[in-house]
């Protein structure tokens, strides 16, 4: 593998041919602020927050959509730059809330960040947002018109990672909106409630609803089906909180489906748990102690011969569960009648 | 699976999950992906943006069809048929892969020997499919290699789906799609850990890591390493464990993480079994139709309250990690497990932690033999990984088929167990819904979910319901020969005339009231994807 | 959606293969044939060239040309060039304006009038100009526009 | 080699020329052909031949009657002229004076076609053909040398031969920026692929532009023919046209003009017997400024939203279904065939150094003379407004000269000696674009025009990239208010650095050049802007929001016309023979009673 050279700001980094000056800098650590971009999704140098200086070059190219070429110089930092990227953070703020405080991104808003990082404290413009709707129909999330920036990465991943595309940019210009075919509610559409959306907008445009920070993140693996997609679950108080798609597996590359995404805390938690072990006495079944539980079964299974006991296993369960049980059926009941839905 | 352990070695998707990206051709056959397996889902519509062909054989207007080149709607249970045809056209075009034939794969003259017996047009007739379509689609397959095929419980869950998935090996073995990026034949797993449960020997007829008990070394093996007698009898399959305990011979079941009757065919058969049982244990998380029958429950903990692993449909084992405390006094089930076993006087069960289990695991299952918690916990590991440097093997086949040669086996089609007729005239297939689960054990406790799906609708096509005087939304009785259940009518095009689709995630319409436990002789799997019913208004 | 309405899809359908290239000349002559896009029809050309209603839908928005609602008998055209603008364009459109009682983008309720304004026509020279159902007509003054509607009224 | 068959125009044979092109046709010139020829055949004048011509460019003073050999002139012939011509001028050899053109300047009647001013100034290269042969006639194309020069390209000069000549010809992109085309398609034709495409750009959306249609609808032959030299030279095989809807005229004469050249064999499968081949589609484009961009107008081709993309990669390298393609304007194209026929270094005769050629302006706005102009590079601003364009008329003086359309900005009157060049314009603020040029006397308002400007860049604009999208609106609002009497004085630096901003970081031309009309009527017309914002005056008495109307009680015979009119009952009447009455409080300044005043009773301040 060849490398190439470039410099950014002042610094010598090696990428390989093909690299974005935007990969290139985030590889190196150096911070460039963008809107618009996400490691998944094609360049779409709409936000225009990265543009920065490439010598040799005659406008501020952006630097997601611009590719590295050999000794290229690179400057993200300069004047000219932040003077550029101010003013466009100055025009999505006045057409935007200024309600942070009370915002359910705030402390999480990509928009409060790239404003914090150019030292923007007031609004410089006059205020051109109206008020627009709010799609609730939604089960899982909300999409709220006011605080849609269209960065589209919205609408680029239910194109480009989903296949989906129930939700398109319609109308253009100032009056360009995401939405749906017909520009009804969400759950009128095609979308799948995948939620791969909603993980990538970047404010308070589309967000789960009933959302709280976790404050500790697991990763395991989903229960739903057999493609095994591996996720955080967000942790709070001892209680599931939120859920995302863990980008380390292979197996989904940090993408999930609706009932991965929102379809776990709700069973896992559900009041109807079984939390203590039951014993039938006179045709109900009884809470009881595992202690006589256990010794019930025990004894009773005990009374059996190999040929006369059944196993059922589970391909909910874990390996080790079900290495246990048939391991328990073979050596300890004496039969291999052991059995689960692996062919359903 | 056995379809393909009879033909490959091995009965586990030969490519990976992320494979499908590099593949020029996918054909998807008896898997409605985006419902069932939405992220892999992603992928094929992925691979198709980039230029991938895609063919979809189904009865169903299924989501894919909208971004396929092709798409074969063929008659519920004609899969053989259509892919018989598909490889004598192959074969007649001079579009199959002689030399990988050769050289990887034995048997093959018997087999084109079938072929040479099975005639197009009564593939036609057969399958309902213009025989152009047979033509292009075969064509697409063979020309634009490297071609994947995906299937799923479409493809096994027939009376004959063994010889499906046999002839769907035949047709990947014919053009040489085995053993290289972007091939494969991939049956895609239904449950989280259909995979893993079978790796681990929850199975009758063999241990962990599809170790044979018949074979007297392996039985050896597991003798030492258990200290027992490993007993050398086959076991039964689940559906022969049902009719096991109504002749009165099995007297005892032990449940766990289960449903069977709304999971198993003919669900009143099953009802009557657990019902009449001298002793039923049962180990779930809730209360379901089968559980509130045992006389024991024991509560098992979900996935979020345990350490462990899952094996998904690509055989990667990926960690499960303990994220909250088990609700209630709720135990993880390998724990009940063992705690049962050390109550019956057994050693070995004295595990304290997961970890120690998956390392017994890898000391007896040679395809885990590389598989550690310690490597896990930096990414999951594909099986074979037979020892610790192994990195884990994405592509099964590559130099050499795990039996050795891929073996070819001569086909002959076979009509589903049973057909519509006077009585019931019409077919119902079953399926999946992307909004629920499997019987909807978890799925259905999600407010959210069940506002998308919330009850059983029973898909008709407009003919059919202008024929029956029906309207959306009309409650019908659904009757086959073995019971009958009501539901709401939909009318939808998706489904030729005379074709009904349900899924099975509804409590309240068991459709599995309905379908035929005709089981497949080799994989024991029953027919659920076909069979008659009659509809009425109620 | 009634089998008259999906033969005449189908009938202009059939003359297109399945591109998405081919979208743009697919959705003109529907609308040259219905007057605007009916719902069923993005849905029809949708399924057709194998991509989503929304993104039809999202394609039909961006262009001036496609119309989501019927419009009425007489489409008023005016155009909104430069050169009609600095000869008395707005004056033009605030008197048709005033006589429709609609605003551009809107059609009166009786169904006669649609009210639009167009990106220049080309024909600069004629300025002012307004187009009635693809006619052109130039040079307008308030009187002559009074002679056109009165003489349709 | 196929030899193409010439046949010579039939010279001599007197014929009544109709302009056909669409200002003449939407005043009824199709009728008057119809007129013409039933009269001309109910008093047998069978030696008199009735045929039409594209447009003439002269749409001012259509419908236009040309009649050849001799060249007379006829200007706005209506139906009920025609018999007049047909006796008076063919049964009694008298041409008729009355309908002869008018110099608007001298007033004097000017028979010959080659006698006017507007056209006897104009250098017509691009134009050609123009006005003069039947744009529905192949025949008439070939008979003046067309498909000459793609024969020539394709037996006896390689691509990289073409591509030189071009370069020789020192030919810039005529679309508005200027790129040298030679190095466009040496791009193009350098770029490795399988497949190429070449685009001809009819996309002409600049408000107060109109010669592609022009040349689309009066010598589609020669854009036909630069297509497939250029294709030649670049390797394509694939054209598309893509031309606006709203010139229908244009496209089915265009539509006619490739199937003619189908059949001749000059387009489709080897071409002339050679291996060379070419097909031509016509897209249609939708209503989008945008789609003028050229990575906008790919994405409208291949099916989408148009909307532009940022650049690298160029279309040369990667275009229209990722494939190398070659973008060129209508006129650019139409250029090719001569610099082919008659050699580069001929046509870089015409112009200046760094600007080779002529330059074809859509002269409107407040001139006499309005039409098309077409004019070697370098010629002042000053000889095409007060010598073709024939000045200002009604006496009044000119304010300020707008070009390039929303992209452009607007020159004051004192630089009218700029020349034609895409240098000087862009010094100047202001850019050629694609070549409307709008004349604006002091009864325009300059922040009305650059208002006017924004609004229009700002609906038009496609809402992808930031500063477009929120930028113009911002702008627009700012205008809204300054014209509406709202201003403030931080207003004036607030727009300017809006301006500057959205010009540095958009996404593609139409952003980067849409502030230029504000840019350029803050620097030269400053003081209007101040005017409105601090003494609430529109000087001239354009902005609703800072006018008055009254009535001139001594003008004002209260004949009602007016009171009618309002459609706000703001005028009432004060008795018979009275001056009519206008309630301030009422009056929605909407002009109504000024327009249709014709005693000049009501002042407007």
């Amino acid at each position: 593998m060849n490398y190439l050279r470039l410099n950014i700001n002042s610094r010598e980094i090696k990428v390989k041919p093909g690299t974005t000056v935007l990969q290139a800098a985030q590889a190196s650590g150096t911070y460039i602020p963008t809107l618009c971009a996400d490691p998944d999704l094609k360049p779409h140098g709409g936000c225009r927050l990265c543009i920065v200086e490439v010598k040799g070059m005659r406008n501020m190219p952006t630097a997601c959509t611009t590719i590295v070429s050999e000794d290229m110089v690179v400057n993200t930092e300069t004047e000219a730059v932040h003077k550029e990227r101010r003013s466009v953070i100055d025009l999505i703020i006045a057409d935007h809330p200024m309600d942070c405080l009370t915002c359910i991104k705030n402390q999480r808003c990509e928009l409060q960040d790239v404003a914090a990082y150019l030292g923007i404290t007031e609004r410089n413009l006059p205020r051109t947002i109206k008020q627009k709707p709010i799609d609730d129909s939604n089960p899982f999330f909300t999409f709220n018109h006011n605080y849609c920036i269209l960065c589209q990465r919205c609408t680029r991943t239910c194109d480009e990672i989903t296949g989906v595309n129930a939700i398109e940019i319609i109308n253009r210009g100032y009056n360009s909106k995401v939405s749906t075919f017909g520009d009804k509610p969400l759950m009128e559409s095609i979308c799948k409630s995948c939620g791969e959306c909603v993980a990538r907008c970047p404010v308070a445009a589309l967000v789960a609803k009933n959302s709280i920070m976790p404050t500790s993140k697991i990763e395991t693996t989903c229960p739903y089906c057999g493609v095994g997609c591996m996720m955080e679950l967000g942790i709070r108080n001892g209680k599931i909180v939120s859920v995302e798609g863990s980008r380390s597996s292979q197996a989904n590359n940090g993408r999930l489906c609706v009932k991965g995404r929102y379809g776990i805390a709700d069973f896992v938690q559900h009041p109807e748990r079984l939390v203590q072990p039951l014993l039938r006495k006179s045709n109900t079944l009884i809470e009881t102690s595992w202690e006589e539980a256990l010794n019930i079964v025990a004894q009773k299974l005990s009374a059996y011969s190999g040929d006369q006991i059944a196993v059922i296993a589970s391909a909910k369960c874990t390996n080790e569960d079900n290495y246990i049980v048939q391991k328990f059926a073979r050596s300890v009941l004496g039969t291999n009648n052991i059995d689960h839905c692996a062919r359903l | 699976m056995a379809g393909l352990a009879t033909t490959f070695g091995s009965g586990a998707m030969t490519n990976s999950n992320n494979d499908l990206l590099g593949a020029n051709c996918i054909f998807s056959i008896g898997s409605n992906t985006t419902e069932t397996h939405p992220v892999i889902g992603f992928n094929i519509k992925k691979a198709t943006r980039s230029g991938a062909k895609l063919i979809i054989a189904n009865p169903r207007h299924i989501e894919l069809v909208r971004y396929a080149d092709i798409w074969l709607q063929h008659t519920p249970g004609s899969d053989v048929a259509l892919l018989m045809a598909m490889m004598k056209i192959i074969l007649k075009e001079g579009l199959h892969d002689n030399s990988f034939i050769m050289q990887r794969c034995e048997n093959f003259k018997p087999f084109k020997q079938s072929l040479d017996d099975f005639d197009l047009t009564t593939a036609e007739t057969i399958t309902g499919v213009p025989l152009g379509q047979i033509v292009e689609a075969a064509r697409m397959y063979a020309q634009n290699g490297p071609s994947a095929i995906l299937y799923a419980m479409g493809i096994t869950q027939h009376s004959h789906g063994t010889d499906n998935v046999i002839a769907i090996a035949n047709l990947a073995m014919l053009t040489g799609n085995i053993g290289k990026p972007g091939s494969g034949v991939n049956p895609l797993r239904g449950q989280n850990n259909v995979q893993g449960a079978c790796d681990m020997g929850s199975l009758p007829n063999v241990c962990s890591g599809y170790q044979k008990i018949s074979e007297p070394s392996i039985k050896q093996k597991f003798n030492v390493a258990w200290g027992i007698n490993l007993p050398t009898e086959e076991g039964l399959s689940i559906t022969e464990m049902i009719d096991s305990i109504l002749q009165g011979r099995i007297k005892a079941l032990y449940l766990i993480g289960e449903n069977p009757i709304l999971s198993d065919p003919d669900a009143g058969h099953v009802r009557k079994a657990l019902s009449t049982i001298e002793f039923f244990v049962a180990q779930d998380i809730f209360i379901n139709e089968s559980v509130e029958l045992a006389h024991v429950v024991l509560p098992g903990t979900s996935f979020a309250e345990k350490d462990g692993t899952f094996t998904n449909t690509e055989r990667r084992v990926q960690r499960v990690r303990k994220a909250i405390d088990p609700i209630g006094y709720s135990r993880p089930d390998w724990l009940i497990t063992c705690q049962i076993a050390q109550r019956m006087g057994a050693k070995g069960f004295d595990f304290e932690q997961p970890s120690q289990i998956m390392d017994e695991i890898a000391k007896v299952t040679p395809s885990y033999g590389g598989i550690s918690y310690k490597r896990l916990d930096k990414g999951g590991l594909q099986w074979p990984c037979p020892d610790l440097k192994h990195p884990g093997t994405s592509i099964l086949h590559t130099q050499q088929f795990t039996r050795g040669k891929g073996r070819f086996m001569p086909l002959r089609y076979k009509p589903p167990a049973e057909l519509p007729d006077k009585d019931y005239p019409m077919m119902l297939t079953t399926g999946r819904n992307l909004f629920q689960f499997h019987t909807g054990t978890m799925s259905r406790k999600v407010a959210g979910l069940n506002s998308f799906k919330g009850e059983e609708e029973v898909e008709i096509h407009p003919k059919d319901a202008e024929r029956l005087f029906l309207n959306n939304g009309d409650k019908v009785k659904v009757i086959s020969r073995r019971g009958e259940i009501t539901a709401r009518i939909k009318i939808s095009e998706a489904s030729s005339p005379g074709v009904i689709f349900m899924t099975f995630h509804f409590a309240e319409s068991p459709t599995n009231i309905l379908t035929n436990p005709a089981l497949d002789p080799i994989s024991k799997i029953p027919e659920l994807k076909v069979c008659s019913v009659k509809i009425s208004k109620i | 959606m009634n089998s008259a309405f999906t033969r005449e899809i189908n009938s202009i359908l059939s003359d297109f293969s399945q591109e998405r290239g081919n979208l743009i000349p697919i959705l003109q002559h529907v609308q040259e044939k219905f007057g605007y896009l009916p719902e069923e029809a993005i849905q029809a050309i949708a399924d057709f060239l194998h991509v989503s209603s929304s993104t039809v839908y999202s394609v039909s928005t961006f262009y001036t040309q496609f119309k989501l609602t019927p419009l009425g008998e007489e489409v008023v055209k005016i155009c909104r060039g430069t050169a009609c603008h600095v000869r008395g364009g707005p004056t033009l459109q605030r008197d048709i304006e005033r006589r429709l009682s609609i605003k551009p983008g809107e059609t009166t309720k009786d169904m006669k009038y649609s009210l639009e304004t167009v990106a220049c026509v080309g024909a600069c020279a004629l300025a002012p100009v307004m187009i009635v159902n693809n006619r052109v007509y130039g040079k307008m003054t308030p009187k002559k526009v009074a002679e056109l509607f009165n003489g349709k009224n | 080699m196929a030899k193409i068959k010439t046949s010579k125009l039939s010279a001599g044979q007197r014929t009544v020329f109709l302009c056909h092109g669409t200002g003449c046709v939407s005043n009824e010139a199709f009728a008057i052909r119809k007129a013409f020829e039933k009269s001309i055949e109910r008093l047998q004048l069978t030696d008199i031949k009735v045929d039409f011509t594209g447009c003439h460019g002269f749409c001012e003073q259509g419908p236009i009657v040309f009649v050849q050999p001799e060249g007379i002139f006829y200007a706005h012939v209506s139906l009920d002229d025609v018999e007049e011509i047909v006796y008076s001028h063919f049964r009694d050899n008298k041409p008729l004076e009355r309908l002869m053109y008018k110099d608007p300047s001298s007033s004097e009647i000017v028979p010959y076609f080659k006698d006017i001013n507007f056209y006897k100034k104009q250098r017509h290269i691009v134009l050609r053909n123009c006005g003069r042969i039947n744009p529905e006639r192949i025949e008439d194309y070939i008979a003046t040398d067309g498909y000459q020069a793609l024969q020539k390209v394709l037996f006896s000069m390689t691509p990289h031969q073409v591509i030189d000549e071009v370069k020789i010809s020192g030919l810039r992109g005529r679309g508005g920026a200027g790129f040298p085309t030679a190095t466009k398609w040496q791009f193009c034709h350098d770029a490795p692929s399988d497949k190429k495409y070449l685009i001809c750009n009819a996309d002409e959306g600049d408000p107060g532009a109109f010669m592609d249609r022009s040349m689309m609808e009066g010598d589609p032959h020669s854009v036909i023919e630069g297509m497939a030299i250029a294709a030649y030279a670049t390797g394509a095989t694939e054209g598309y046209i893509y031309i606006r809807a709203e010139y229908p005229l244009a496209v089915n004469r265009t539509k006619f003009a490739i199937k003619e050249a189908e059949e001749r064999g000059f387009l489709g499968k080897n071409i002339l017997g050679s291996d060379f081949s070419l097909k031509i589609h016509i897209k249609e484009g939708a209503g989008a400024f945008v789609c003028g961009e050229e990575t906008a107008l790919i994405a409208s081709i291949e099916g989408r939203r148009g909307m532009p993309s940022s650049r690298p990669p160029f279309p040369t390298q990667s275009g229209l279904w990722g494939k190398p393609t070659n973008i060129n304007n209508v006129k650019t194209l139409a250029t090719v065939p001569l610099i082919i026929l008659h050699g580069g270094k001929s046509y870089s005769q015409t112009g200046t150094e760094k600007n080779r050629g002529t330059s074809i302006f859509a002269l409107t706005g407040k001139i006499n003379c309005m039409g098309l102009v077409e004019v070697p590079m370098g010629t002042k601003l000053a000889d095409i407004i007060f010598d073709i364009g024939g000045g200002i008329p009604n006496g009044k003086k000119l304010k300020a000269v707008q070009t390039g359309g929303p992209s452009g900005g607007c020159l004051p009157a004192n630089m009218i000696n700029l020349p034609v060049e895409y240098e000087a314009f862009a010094n100047a603020g202001s850019i050629m674009g694609s070549g409307g040029m709008v004349v604006m006397d002091e009864d325009t308002c300059m922040v009305d025009v650059a208002r006017f400007f924004i609004s229009f860049t700002q609906s038009e604009s496609c809402g992808k990239c930031v500063p477009c999208r929120l930028g113009t609106k911002q702008m627009l609002n700012i205008l809204e208010n300054i014209c509406q009497g709202r201003g403030n004085i931080t207003d004036i630096d607030l727009l300017q650095n809006l301006a500057q901003s959205i010009k540095v970081s958009s996404l593609c031309g139409l952003g980067q050049t849409a502030p230029n009309p504000v840019l350029t009527t803050l620097s030269y017309f400053r003081d209007e802007y101040e005017e409105h914002i601090n003494d609430r005056r529109c000087r001239a008495a354009v902005c609703t929001g800072l006018v008055t109307y009254s009535i001139i009680a001594e003008k004002c015979p209260g004949c009602g016309l007016c009171i009618r009119e309002c459609p706000v009952q703001a005028v009432t009447s004060s008795g018979k023979k009275k001056p009519v009455i206008l309630d301030q409080s009422k009056c929605t300044k909407c002009g109504a009673c000024f327009n249709i005043c014709r005693l000049g009773a009501i002042a407007v301040k």
